[in-house]
């Protein structure tokens, strides 16, 4: 995947411009900047939610998996029922190897409403292993995680990595893994920036 | 030795497998011989023609479905107070038998409407209020079938109950107040105005009655055998999954 | 207290908040019933007092899910339960705050439509008062509902079924003064028990609603 | 049969649909009381193996 | 597609997913109507088949809400963007899980409900007919509603106000199919419009709520 | 505050037993435990919001401000107003403290909904100054953080320590302050206790 020269802009203000890098197969990114910065922006953008104002991705059209701030899991249904609606939307049917890469058998059967802060981001993350995709965009994904949990996460990433994945992380925290990190604070728009924002015609 | 040691889950059980044979045997006899009775052995009303067969099965439903409603609400003020599992449990046993006593009302009150008043159905006070009580049901068993934690479950239906009770009493008189209405005044019950034969409806009448309330009382034995069941299945269930 | 009525209120006016909507409903209903039963005058002028009633009513309900809902989802709920506030206090502004906003427009909008559907003269002042009395009634229950309801994931339409029959006294005497002065005669008596109803519904339902809460959210 | 003139229909779908929804109550009764207590016997078993 | 329609199915199902209480609140709505026009028979008569079709439209209309609202709630919904479905397709599959779990029962039930507001007899066909045809568009044209607004926080309210003038065509054309019914007239006329009506928004709508969604997620 | 012999129960399950610890003013205790514990269980607990199945809890009625995973925002007011609520619901009127311990004064006039994830637990934060309550009790507080607000956070609670508050923490992560630890993985509660939970009168 590369992204080239990108700008976003959040709430018709440009957040972030001239955005350039490239992930290869098999290689993590870390995306590291203060709040605020625009990380999840940037991720929304790559993943296909928002437009950028300028700039373009490569490569990343229907091969990412995103996982964001929140889990999208219905709590009323059950960690194994989560689970198979996601591999059958993307057209597996496999959840054995999820369960387990993220130690969610003793679980599967409980809803997810009655878990707790750290089981639900398991069961989100490991959502991502049945999408089957090849590049992970993950927004703070070891959030609310014990040490075994982001250790889990980090052996699932390196597994997906060895598989020729690819991952891009926006964190605050120590991931457990090591990763090539861009800061993305040197990015950010400058106040007089247009870049064809929504607002910028009324500059 | 009080009668409360029977709000212990497990006793309960075993009553409950001691009894129930008594119960369902009692009701099938009450409810098959009145009706029975009822149905092949009693003449014709001089107005009402064979409809008054329709009796048998009307008033005994419509006697259970305000009965069980009364249950209810004594089990759901004594989980309230003493909070015993098996009271709540009663009450949730018993609201989708009282569903079905109000329906059977209301069906065999529609089906009989319709020679009698030319309607299957009129907004008469006392039919409408049936239906209220039907909406009561409903809506306490679709909250009990909403919340997921059992005892907020008890909790939130027991006070839906009782304040369901009054508001189900003050409709009442809001619409006596509206509409004056068709149906039969309350009395002892005696079908027809015609006091002659009325002995004739009235001992088959009082036999379907006893069925009834033996069949809900064996029903709702039995269903809060089940939902006991059920409660410890997912409390043995839980409690695994935490050994795990 | 005066902080969480004016909070209400405020999220009530800003964009989104749901102030005017209720009234917005209570119009369109009004609007679609002569597209659905036909608009000859003499059978909208029978049905007029009903048929407001029931707009009022409706477009109360709609808005009760957001009475509690909203809270509890940003967490600002079990906040409020920790803060320095009886909860029955804080329950009842949170009612008050309902009806300023849903209850009143209505109250005030009515004699338009009431023009618009035919409505009898002399119905107009009853009918004024009659929603004047019974909306707060509803704002109130309505919160019982929205209390029993709360730790319900989207439990709205459970929410209608729920108070649905609780209304039916309200809506009873309230569609009665409003019929009975439509057609001209005496509607004092209907009027009190209305005004009685309200008054007991509103001096005792925030402790029934305070009552579920605390259960619902344990 | 008893003879039940013009209003036979009536009786007898009364009748009928009573017994029917009877019937209904019971049999969903039993069935779920039956699907309880298998539910329960195996928990039962599968906890007395565990503990 | 198959696993989208089961997921939302059984959603619907479990315990406060929703299903049956569409239903509850078309039997609540119609209910109400005697305690607020009166008990009159007559009156009830002129107006049932108008009074049943408003009510199937409410009910259609409160269900609303929850069909994208609560996806875009827990996420899902952006994660249902970035799956390998066309939108267009599995906003259509959420439409139809909605009809199965709203319109079906409601159409199924409609009948007795008749039988409630003296429904004259020759009516009833005619009611049936117009509400299965009819409310497989409410439902379509009710998604482009959510579609519209599903960035909006809690746009219950809104949600009614924008989508309630789309159904008035329906409203329409329906409540005179079931009018003219029940008047023992012929109602083919308005039946087959209505038809029209619904294949026409059946095979477009799921188009514009897709395009209205991907903007508003934007 | 002091908590004696505590046990919790969450889906009517004990999950912690024979909990007791004393927290002085002026002390704060971070507990510490695996993904499911009873960590957020036992806040709520403490804070209120449930009753315990045994044992007392001390001197914490009326003295708790509790910080739950959600922060209790409303989106569609600004930070200031978000602020002011809370501060007057909790009998104070001066937010401006506030407002500088968290760097919020540039944000002051926007909506809270339009924050970014860090922003939004930086004012879920500065509510707790404005309640003036001495026992804060905490659900992983420095979740979405960035390093800056980390150390923001860290000083309002040295600050509150040295005022004679105490406070109490759930996390899995650093805090950024030194604080005795309390592991309640060892108060986990036995499989088969009973301990009065509602479903123990089915066992
Ligand atoms: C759907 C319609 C109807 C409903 C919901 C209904 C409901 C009731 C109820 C609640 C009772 C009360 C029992 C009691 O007070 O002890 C009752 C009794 C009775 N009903 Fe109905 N009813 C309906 C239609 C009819 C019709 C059409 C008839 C016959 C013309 C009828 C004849 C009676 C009689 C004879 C009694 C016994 C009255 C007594 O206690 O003396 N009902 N019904
Ligand atoms: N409607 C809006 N108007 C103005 N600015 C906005 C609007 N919405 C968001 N922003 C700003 O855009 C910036 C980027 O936000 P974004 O959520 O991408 O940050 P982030 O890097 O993910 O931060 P965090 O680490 O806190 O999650 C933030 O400074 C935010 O305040
Ligand atoms: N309804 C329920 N039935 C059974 N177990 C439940 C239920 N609800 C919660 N639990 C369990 O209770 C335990 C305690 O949860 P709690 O949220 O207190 O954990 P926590 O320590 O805060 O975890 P985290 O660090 O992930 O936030 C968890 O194992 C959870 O799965
Ligand atoms: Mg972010
Ligand atoms: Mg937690």
């Amino acid at each position: 995947m590369k992204v080239s020269d990108l700008s976003v802009a959040r709430g018709g203000v440009p957040v972030l411009s001239g955005v350039s890098f490239a992930l290869e197969a098999g290689e993590a990114l870390v995306l590291r900047g203060p709040n605020g910065a625009g990380k999840t922006t940037l991720l929304r953008c790559i993943a296909g939610l928002q437009a950028p104002l300028t700039g373009q991705i490569e490569g990343a059209e229907d091969r990412v998996a995103y996982g964001a701030h929140a889990d999208g899991l219905k709590s009323m249904l059950t960690v194994r029922e989560n689970l198979s609606f996601w591999a059958q939307v993307f057209g597996n049917v496999d959840i054995a190897q999820a369960l387990d890469g993220y130690a969610l058998r003793p679980l599967a059967d409980r809803l997810a409403g009655t878990l707790s802060a750290g089981q639900k981001r398991r069961l989100g993350l490991a959502r991502l292993l049945v999408t089957g995709r090849p590049i992970w965009v993950l927004d703070e994904p070891t959030v609310s995680l014990d040490a075994d949990a982001v250790a889990l996460f980090g052996s699932a990433l390196r597994g997906h990595l060895t598989a020729g994945g690819s991952a891009l992380m926006a964190t605050h925290i120590d991931l457990g893994v090591d990763a090539r990190v861009l800061d993305i604070s040197a990015y950010r728009a400058a106040p007089d920036a247009y870049l064809g924002a929504s607002d910028a015609a009324f500059l | 030795m009080s009668l409360w040691q029977y709000a212990n889950p497990v006793k309960f059980l075993a009553l409950s497998e001691r009894v129930q044979p008594v119960l369902w045997a009692l009701a099938a006899v009450f409810v098959s011989v009145g009706l029975l009775w009822g149905f092949f052995g009693t003449p014709d009303d001089v107005r009402q023609g064979s409809t008054v067969k329709i009796i048998y099965l009307h008033v005994p439903a419509a006697l259970m479905a305000i009965n069980a409603w009364f249950m209810m609400l004594v089990a759901s003020l004594i989980w309230l107070i003493r909070r015993h599992h098996v009271s709540a449990l009663a009450a949730k046993a018993a609201a989708p038998v009282g569903l079905v006593m109000t329906l059977i009302a209301l069906v065999t009150g529609a089906i009989w409407g319709q020679p009698m008043w030319g309607t299957w159905w009129a907004w008469d006070p006392r039919l409408t209020s049936f239906l209220i009580l039907f909406l009561f049901y409903l809506g306490y068993i679709a909250l009990w079938q909403a919340v997921e934690d059992p005892d907020t479950a008890a909790d939130l239906t027991s006070v839906l109950c009782l304040v369901g009770s009054v508001f189900a009493v003050l409709s009442r008189y809001a619409v006596q107040f509206w509409n004056q209405g068709l149906h039969q005044g309350t009395s002892i019950p005696v079908a027809t105005g015609n006091r002659s034969v009325a002995d004739v409806f009235f001992y088959p009448l009082v036999l379907a009655m006893i069925g009834f309330g033996l069949l809900f009382l064996a029903l709702v034995v039995y269903r809060t055998g089940t939902e006991i069941r059920l409660r410890r299945t997912a409390a043995l269930r839980a409690r695994m999954n935490r050994g795990a | 207290m005066k902080a969480l009525l004016l909070r209400d209120l405020r999220l009530a006016l800003r964009a989104g908040g749901g102030f005017g909507l209720g009234l917005a409903f209570f119009l369109i209903v009004t609007m679609l019933v002569p597209f659905s039963v036909g608009p000859e005058a003499a059978l909208l002028k029978a049905i007029a007092p009903g048929v407001l009633w029931l707009g009022a009513l409706l477009a109360c309900l709609l808005s009760l899910d957001r009475l509690l809902a909203l809270d509890l989802e940003d967490g600002s709920l079990e906040l409020l339960l920790t803060a320095p506030l009886p909860l029955e206090g804080a329950l009842a502004i949170k009612a008050l705050a309902h009806w300023l906003t849903t209850g009143l427009p209505l109250v005030l909008a009515a004699p338009f439509l009431g023009v618009m559907l035919q409505l009898a003269a002399p119905g107009h002042l009853w009918l004024l008062a009659s929603l004047a009395l019974g909306t707060p009634a509803l704002s109130v229950i309505g919160m019982f509902g929205a209390a029993l309801t709360v730790g319900i994931k989207r439990g709205g339409l459970l929410l209608s079924l729920l108070v649905l029959p609780l209304y039916i006294p309200t809506l009873i005497f309230g569609a009665e003064v409003a019929r009975r002065g439509a057609a001209g005669l005496d509607a004092s008596t209907p009027l009190l028990m209305l005004a009685g109803l309200t008054l007991a519904v509103v001096a005792l339902m925030p402790f029934a609603a305070a009552a579920v809460l605390r259960m619902g959210l344990r | 049969m008893p003879e039940l003139g013009k209003y036979a229909a009536e009786v007898l779908s009364a009748y009928g649909v009573s017994l029917l929804l009877l019937a209904a109550l019971v049999g969903l009764t039993l069935l779920r009381g039956r699907a309880a207590r298998r539910a329960l016997e195996e928990t039962e078993a599968e906890a007395g193996r565990r503990g």
